[in-house]
């Protein structure tokens, strides 16, 4: 019912937005439309918008780029979610100078918030009216008005050019006078500090979470990440050409980085109108699924671990140990599957190893199942996570939730389903959702997500078609814009890309989930438990590489503040 | 039974402190084992926990500038104490006893923990200071236990002497309370030994080491020690309140039943280690507040003993 | 390398901005199948209690005073065993503006500020199979050899020039330039 | 949960006994230094920048860094003479990065015109069969000198 014809559905949606005031408007491929606006009218052009959708609208990310070499301009591009109509919206907007200045979305949209401080970092343009606009990304030595996504800016020029400069006044590093946060300003009389973070044992990455507790109730949650700021989008559209970024992209993560190497392809094939053959597509949706399956198993295991139940850890871990080997059969690695190329996949999925994979499906399924529902029927375990670390439906919308994150909040929101690519357009997937917003309902809905892909990794093998691995393509088209939208283990994964020339990106823009559903758990550690706080921060299943692929925050901001001025803009707007 | 010369008493109990000692590790091992085989793995070497402590002996001391004066000491202080426990309780070999050596029994346990925590809130290292926090309201918690089921047991028995203690077999009546108050002090005894779901003070992934992670090398080798030394000293106290070890030896005679006395009583020390690694595998660790709430449960149950114990039942 | 820690190895996760692949796969060592306790292997929070680091990630500029903080904070002697491509030579960052290089690039950084360089085992791999990981683990506590070496070939070949006929037919090709320029 | 106790351990015996890698894992590239003729295919697809090229004077060097590899096998793919392939090691711990490298050097071919080395003997060579007979000496003359003298080479051909 909810679905009206599609294309019915993209010319009301194309009426609408020249309606509403924007300067051009063009389907740039299915189910994108992107429209551009000036500047000055950004704004009432948004909230038109807002108020046009309302709830069903979702700020995923934006892109800024330096378009000087080409049009002496730059460019911001907001990409927002319609995902009941099936569509994302890009919506461009121009500035020149040196200090372009481009008004801000996030008072209206306060999901905006990093990914136009990030804009701010890499490129210099500033966001007017943006509540905090401070450092995010670079690292904090990082000089002031230097731009490192500019592309007057060398991909390889690095910080420090010889170790001896590391070496700062004092004989001290510079670095170490830079302590990952403020003396807090505000801290409350009588609490202590407990720094989680940037190594501990909770997280496998450095991360840094300042809490402050008084006896063990935590009264303030602080989180400095961005540790993980590795330059990625420089080094694609630099030293790389364009089948070089897949493997770029899979090592955004380690974990999910198959959903990222399928999303960078599709923004490419689309930008490109590369037509995939149909059984790379079943191949690619096969291998997410199987790398959904190792991701959630993984995340019982850790969930377990934080809980102290290492018994579970180990179960968890013994079962998910056999999709590692099937995906090593399958690819060749256990972990970078290394299949994607622009165009199609690199290795085919025989009978033998189709076999391979009903054979692991069978007693993963079973052994997961049985070990699970003994656990979820223990009294203490479920003790422990219920009513635990609520996020609740209207914070999670407003902070663009994602993923099972967002689906434990009772927002039914999977881009498989909303936005469906590779072979999920010719398979249903059911989605799962739960709306106790706790712990407990994250466990319930990556449960049930096992269940189902192990039902459509059936399916799917059951359908896939005969065919070409590898689609015949020439040069690429400069720059024409492409995006793809990938549902990774942890929610919508997704690229933007704008094609160069000689084979080569102008620019790439990954948002991986974790990097929105990040900003949530600040709100859900305050007022909890300290020996809460592991099993929150997990519950997530939050994989900061993913997100750092680009970003740090400033020190001189706790999340406090951020927090408090995201919840002034919210009331505001 | 006791020694008959003092020099043998002494004999007995540095058997018993050495014999203890080394039990303490290689049971730690049997533990690892245990736990992995549930998980399915192979696990560990049973005497790896002893070649875990004789690595930190060979490794270097660390200090830290901001931990207190108390934090360096505490590790040695802790052994030293849990050694004085393993002299004073009988276990493989009966010692001579005093009047009141289950009360210096019990308080050295106790000052085992009280040492270790206060060591750790010295440390001035926040996980430390949290995991110290949480061992001391332990401890405050079920040293109540400890003390309520120690005064039952001794106001049935009628003595506060560990070896003429023997509070269920009693020829004339079958009493309730002792009952009561053994299962309150196997229950403490299972608490205390730093196990899951009531190992709070470490939890590794939540406090990186709570209470150890300010220490290095030896003085961490002498704190896990001491900790693992505890635990065995707590079965060791459940063990010589249920089992009437005097009456075995006294029965079959020396030398012979001293030996067998000692070998009942490690493999019964072996069974109690096995039980408890099997539940621990099976849990995973509560919540502070809730381990402390079923402490006090305990203590419900002691004081429901203790006053059956006035009363005469 | 190290024969103080043959039987007990307790070993501290240092990850200096790796993607997760690596350090997934160091947990994996400790799961039920590869299970590296049953070597004596285990792994502690605190780098106080560590006797050898694993090393993870190809070391960011933000990262890199922890990195340092953490490395010193882990008593002598001690080893780093530096796992993945990412470690071993800064994998396919090597060269980003933000990424110092991995662990030798490090070890520069560590030589200027006077710290001396710990032993270290190389486990290339993106990233490293577990067991790829425990024989690196097992190569630092020096029980198994190395197998690994440098290999270079050098062509042999005593006649570098073209043909004669060749070298004939071009001088004719040149002369006949020549001749034309002319 | 206490079934495990029942049943079999799932630990594997490595590293007391060999472990079975899967057909088609990605271990270990290996060039073949008889096969390889330094053309620098697999350097222009190598994501990381593990295989480079390099020349001093007499030599061509291709060095492949395992410590930066990704094991991708995109060389594999594309080299033309099927000289770089994946193998199955993975046991490449090493205790210097020394012991990481491998290294093809392959004797350069000098221009017979200027002098100048300019590709491998063994690309010449290829590339010479690759010709027909009369114009087999162009394979001999570096790409600069050879857009000057070609014309009498065409020239001759069609004589």
């Amino acid at each position: 019912m909810r679905r009206a014809s599609g294309s019915e559905v993209l010319g009301r949606v194309v009426e609408t937005l020249k309606r509403l005031g924007a300067e051009s408007v063009t389907v740039t491929q299915e189910g994108v439309v992107l429209s551009t606006v000036t500047k000055d009218r950004l704004r009432d052009f948004v909230r038109a918008l807002i108020r046009e959708y309302g709830e069903s609208l979702r700020h995923s990310t934006c892109m800024g780029t330096d378009l000087r070499p080409v049009r002496g301009s730059f460019s911001v591009t907001h990409v927002l979610a319609l995902d009941g109509l099936r569509l994302y919206l890009l919506v461009e907007t121009e500035a020149f100078g040196n200090r372009p200045k481009v008004p801000s979305l996030t008072p209206l949209l306060p999901a905006a918030n990093w990914a136009e401080r990030e804009a701010r970092d890499l490129l210099g343009i500033e966001f007017e009216g943006h509540p905090e606009p401070v450092k995010l990304i670079l690292p904090d030595p990082w000089p002031e008005g230097v731009f490192p996504l500019r592309k007057d800016y060398p991909y390889n020029k690095k910080l420090y050019e010889t170790p001896a400069q590391v070496r700062g006044v004092r004989g001290e590093p510079r670095f170490f006078s830079a302590k990952p946060s403020p003396p807090s300003e505000s801290v409350r009389e009588g609490c202590a500090l407990i720094p989680v973070g940037p190594y501990h044992p909770a997280l496998h990455e450095p991360e840094y979470y300042e809490l402050y507790v008084e006896g063990e109730r935590i009264v303030e949650a602080r989180y400095r990440g961005f540790f993980v700021h590795r330059g990625m989008e420089k080094l694609a559209e630099s030293r790389m050409t364009i089948n070089q970024v897949p493997f770029l992209a899979e090592r955004i993560c380690g974990i999910c980085g198959y959903t990222h190497a399928c999303a960078y392809c599709q923004a490419v094939e689309a930008a490109a109108r590369i037509e995939v053959p149909e059984r790379a597509l079943y191949i690619r949706s096969i291998l997410l699924e199987i790398e959904r399956l190792h991701s959630h198993i993984l995340w019982f295991g850790v969930a377990f671990h934080m809980l102290g139940f290492d018994t579970g850890f180990m179960a968890m871990w013994r079962i998910r140990e056999e999709v590692m080997r099937v995906a090593e059969a399958l690819t060749g690695n256990r972990k970078t599957y290394g299949m994607n190329l622009v165009g199609g996949v690199r290795r085919d999925i025989d009978e033998g190893k189709a076999s391979l994979v009903l054979r692991m499906l069978e007693s993963v399924e079973g052994e997961f199942r049985r070990f699970c529902d003994s656990v979820l029927s223990m009294r203490e375990v479920v003790e422990r996570v219920k009513e635990v670390g609520v996020l609740t439906r209207e914070d999670a919308r407003r902070l663009g939730a994602v993923g099972p994150h967002a689906r434990a909040s009772g927002l039914g929101i999977d881009v498989r389903v909303d936005h469906p690519y590779a072979a999920y357009r010719f398979v249903d997937v059911n989605v799962a959702v739960r709306d106790s917003c706790d712990v407990l309902a994250r466990i319930l809905v990556r449960y049930d997500e096992v269940i189902e892909s192990v039902r459509l990794i059936r399916e799917l093998l059951k359908n896939m078609p005969k065919g070409e691995l590898m689609a015949e393509y020439g040069d690429l088209p400069p720059l024409r814009v492409g995006l793809g939208a990938t549902e990774a283990p942890r929610g919508e994964d997704i690229h933007l890309v704008i094609t160069g020339r000689g084979n080569k990106l102008y620019r790439w823009r990954p948002r991986a989930p974790s990097y929105v559903n990040l900003a949530t758990v600040p709100t859900m550690l305050e007022g909890e438990r300290l020996a809460n706080a592991p099993i929150i921060i997990a519950s997530i299943d939050p994989c900061f590489s993913c997100t750092d692929h680009v970003v740090v925050v400033d020190l001189r901001t706790g999340v406090r503040r951020r927090m408090n001025l995201l919840r002034n803009a919210l009331t505001r707007g | 039974m006791s020694a008959a010369s003092p020099l043998l008493a002494c004999a007995f109990i540095l058997v018993n402190v050495a014999s203890l000692a080394v039990l303490a590790l290689i049971l730690d091992g049997v533990d690892r084992k245990v736990r992995a085989r549930v998980q399915r793995r192979v696990g560990p070497p049973i005497l790896q926990t002893l070649y875990d402590v004789l690595k930190l002996y060979r490794r270097p001391v660390t200090r830290d500038e901001l931990a207190g004066p108390f934090h360096s000491v505490a590790p040695a202080l802790a052994f030293a104490t849990s050694l004085v426990g393993a002299a004073v309780i009988p276990s493989l070999l009966p010692t001579s006893g005093f009047q009141g050596d289950l009360i210096v029994a019990v308080y050295l346990i106790s000052s085992v923990s009280a040492i270790t925590s206060f060591g750790a809130a010295s440390s001035g290292i926040p996980f430390s200071v949290v995991g110290g926090w949480r061992e001391a309201s332990l401890m405050m918690t079920s040293e109540l236990v400890l003390g309520a089921t120690v005064a039952a047991i001794a106001s049935s028995s009628g003595s506060l002497m560990l070896s003429s203690l023997m509070p269920l077999i009693r020829p004339s009546t079958v009493k309730v309370s002792p009952i009561i108050a053994l299962a309150s002090l196997a229950l403490l005894t299972y608490v205390e030994g730093g196990r899951l779901p009531f190992e709070i003070a470490e939890a590794e992934p939540e406090l990186a080491g709570g209470v150890a992670s300010g220490y290095g090398g030896p003085s961490l080798a002498l704190l896990m020690h001491s900790l693992l030394l505890k635990r065995v000293l707590l079965a060791t106290l459940f063990l010589d309140l249920l089992v009437p070890w005097g009456a075995i030896s006294n029965a079959l005679g020396a030398p012979l039943g001293l030996a067998v006395r000692a070998l009942a009583f490690t493999l019964a020390l072996t069974l109690v280690s096995l039980v408890s690694a099997v539940i621990e595998a099976l849990y995973g660790r509560c919540r502070p507040g809730h381990a402390i709430s079923i402490v006090k449960k305990a203590l419900i149950v002691s004081g429901v003993a203790l006053i059956a114990a006035c009363v005469g039942f | 390398m190290g024969t103080w820690f043959r039987r007990s190895t307790w070993v501290f996760h240092l990850n200096s901005g790796s993607c997760n692949g690596c350090d997934i796969e160091v947990l994996n060592m400790f799961a039920p199948t590869q299970d590296v306790e049953r070597l004596g292997v285990k792994l502690v929070g605190s780098p106080l209690h560590a006797d050898v680091i694993v090393f993870t990630g190809p070391v960011t500029f933000q990262a890199l005073p922890y990195v340092i903080e953490a490395l010193k904070a882990v008593p002598n002697p001690k080893a780093v065993v530096a796992c993945g491509s990412c470690a071993c030579g800064g994998g396919i960052w090597h060269d980003s503006y933000n990424v110092v290089g991995g662990i030798n690039a490090l070890y520069e950084i560590l030589d200027a500020l006077g710290i001396p360089r710990p032993p270290t085992v190389y486990v290339p791999g993106c990233p490293p199979k577990p067991e790829a990981m425990m024989y690196g683990v097992l190569l630092a506590r020096g029980m198994v050899g190395q197998r690994q070496r440098r290999e270079v070939y050098v062509e042999e070949v005593k006649e570098v020039e073209a043909p004669q006929d060749v070298r004939e037919v071009v001088a004719k090709a040149v002369k006949a330039f020549r001749g034309g320029e002319a | 949960m206490v079934e495990g106790l029942g049943k079999r351990v799932v630990t594997e015996a490595y590293p007391w006994a060999p472990l079975e890698v899967p057909e088609g894992f990605r271990g270990k590239p290996v060039i073949d230094p008889e096969k390889c003729v330094g053309c620098g295919s697999c350097v222009n697809a190598c994501p990381p920048n593990a295989l480079t090229l390099s020349d001093d004077g007499r030599h061509r060097v291709v060095k492949l860094f395992l410590g930066r590899c990704i094991f991708c096998g995109r060389c594999e793919e594309v080299c033309p003479f099927n000289a770089i392939e994946l193998t199955k090691e993975f046991e490449l711990a090493t205790s210097s990065t020394e012991d990481l490298v491998q290294e093809v050097r392959l004797v350069m071919a000098k221009c017979t015109v200027c002098g100048r080395p300019y590709a491998t003997l063994r690309e010449v060579r290829k590339v010479a069969e690759s010709l027909p007979e009369n114009l087999r000496g162009l394979a001999y003359v570096c790409p600069d000198c050879r857009g000057r003298i070609s014309s009498y080479f065409v020239g001759f051909a069609r004589r």
